[in-house]
């Protein structure tokens, strides 16, 4: 399954719109960067069954941990995570622009 | 027509420099005593938000830089109503010591009275 | 007096200045930058400055070395610079962060070489301040 | 009354969006670079009144022009007409994220 | 799982030197006999698009170079329907000599049978 | 045989490439690479190689000299590189087009100094196209 890793905000770039347009059942989510800003934008609702994980340190750099907090969908993660979650799907996607 | 200049910053912080070196060249107009307003509009508003924390990504806080302004004269920032109410951020949460934060209705009028306008 | 170029009614000539973010080779909007530079002297307006910032910064780097086919546009903003006498500055601060220095700054910041390529000035932001102040028009070409 | 400088494309990226919301009564609109694929986008179609230009070269070098050539309400332009674009209006605003 | 791996082709040309580094890389890839599909998706349909001209701004047709594609083995390009429904692009306006395209509803399912995507 | 690290099971180990777009100071992909490899390893996998490539390949520019509290990202890439024997390759045609030499290029294109950092090479994109076939898993990390 793939894991789709998302790094622009989806306020002002069609990264996330396309990744959404591009998502298989099964395939997992990924926010990084600027991505995070993802976790306020209502196009996460569409994703209803979907594995979704935000690199906390990115979260926190701007000021989206207590917003974070509040959401069971998402889990935040660590470095290390992030690279054993590229360890467990196949391909891997990068939406930065 | 004012005489100041307006930065229009529309940048995002941390993922991209631009919204760093913009607020930089901001800094440096205000030291030279160059009149200058700020708008934030689009995602330039996550510049104001609060709680940024930095330090895990080898960053510095952009939101320090900011801070610093009004120690150089600039007192006020106007911020696009229609950008903050888009990303559902509360006033409260944007609020920046030293200056006032002006939500702005109209840009078009705002931009259309400065005769140069710096985008970043 | 205003003079007539084509068609078109030319006004008295401006001052006009460029701030540019974009490097060679990697957004189109360094080469809009020139192209709109090289029109604007065409036209009879004059250019205070030219002021590269953020990647911008990239277009005085003499090492850089387009296959013979592509621009050159560190080439022709020295050209177009020798023609016109134009003040092409590069922003100090900016160019130690992304590796563009001169004789003096590679030796005080203890680096290999230097690349400024001639024809460009590094100097502080307060240019940018300055060609704001002194100008009647300024573009962005942003990245 | 300004100019504002779109040169990102509308499907990807916010410019165009936000320059709309800051668009005064009496404004001109100047497309340059990927900007040009504003041509064949619907947005266009707000701008009831408002002066378009676009920039020849950077149209035709997307294969826009062809569909220039069918646009009544947008001036086709060179280089020259765009330095005089900007002689005669103030501020300039570039859209270029 | 396919061997081969897929180049997602997602950038406008010109604007951006990424379209013709991303085609540089495939056409790399393809003179070395290493497999790849090619998919445009979002502003990357452009780059398929007939009558560019792009000399007068100064750079080469990105369209030639993926002409060039056919000769090196890559006979089919993937282009997904909704981004080109969404530029009001047909079909006719995206052919390219030599090589088949083939419009893809389900990308994500494509994308899924790749070990390795390459973004550009 | 699974190790562990925290609370997470390791699969065995894996070989991870990574494409890196973005040059220091302009992006936050650049660090995030970094940091990613630095994970990777501290994970226990391996790395086959880095490839620097568009506007990536300013990692490898000896000349940036950053504030001192900011990130230097070529030095980091260095040490990692020397701890770890790491591939870091830099594309040779995005690095001619964008200023960055080693000593053979820069005389052989009459460039006037060589700025490639110890302990990058500069490569064609074959390389690339090797660490596809020859990784597990490969990464863009892009601008």
């Amino acid at each position: 399954m793939t894991l789709h890793i998302v790094s622009k905000s989806p306020y002002t770039s069609s990264a996330l719109k396309e990744c959404l347009g591009a998502f298989a059942s099964g395939d997992a989510l990924l926010l990084i960067e600027d991505g995070t800003y993802v976790l306020r934008h209502p196009a996460l609702e569409t994703l209803q069954s979907a594995e979704i994980y935000c690199l906390e340190a990115d979260a926190a750099a701007r000021g989206q941990q207590q917003l974070a907090a509040t959401m069971d969908r998402v889990e935040m993660i660590n470095d290390a995570r992030w690279v054993q979650l590229c360890t467990e799907h196949q391909p891997i996607v990068s939406w930065f622009r | 027509m004012s005489i100041k200049s307006l930065a229009l910053c529309r940048t995002a912080p941390y993922g991209n420099a631009l919204a760093r070196e913009g607020i930089e060249a901001v800094l440096a107009a205000a030291a030279m005593d160059q009149a200058v307003d700020l708008l934030f509009l689009g995602d330039g508003v996550f510049q104001l938000l609060d709680h940024q924390s930095p330090a895990d990504i080898g960053q510095k806080s952009l939101r320090r830089n900011l801070q610093a302004l009004p120690m150089f004269g600039i007192e006020q920032f106007f911020v696009c109503e229609k950008s903050l109410a888009e990303r559902e951020i509360t006033l409260e949460q944007i609020q920046v010591a030293g200056a006032e934060t002006k939500t702005v209705k109209d840009t078009g009028s705002l931009i259309a009275s400065y005769p140069t306008v710096l985008s970043f | 007096m205003p003079r007539r170029a084509g068609h078109f009614t030319i006004w008295p000539p401006m001052k006009f200045s460029l701030a540019v973010y974009s490097a060679p080779h990697s957004a189109q909007s360094a080469s809009s930058a020139l192209r709109f530079a090289k029109t604007v002297l065409q036209q009879g307006h004059e250019i205070y400055r030219v002021f590269f910032y953020c990647d911008g910064v990239q277009n005085g780097n003499a090492t850089a070395a387009p296959p013979q086919d592509e621009i050159d546009l560190t080439a022709e903003w020295q050209v177009l610079g020798q023609q016109h006498q134009l003040d092409l500055v590069i922003c100090i601060a900016a160019a130690q962060r992304r590796g563009v220095l001169n004789q003096r700054e590679a030796e005080r910041l203890e680096r290999p070489a230097a690349n400024l390529a001639d024809g460009f000035e590094l100097a502080g932001l307060g240019q940018l301040t300055d060609a704001v102040a002194n100008s009647d028009r300024l573009i962005t070409f942003g990245s």
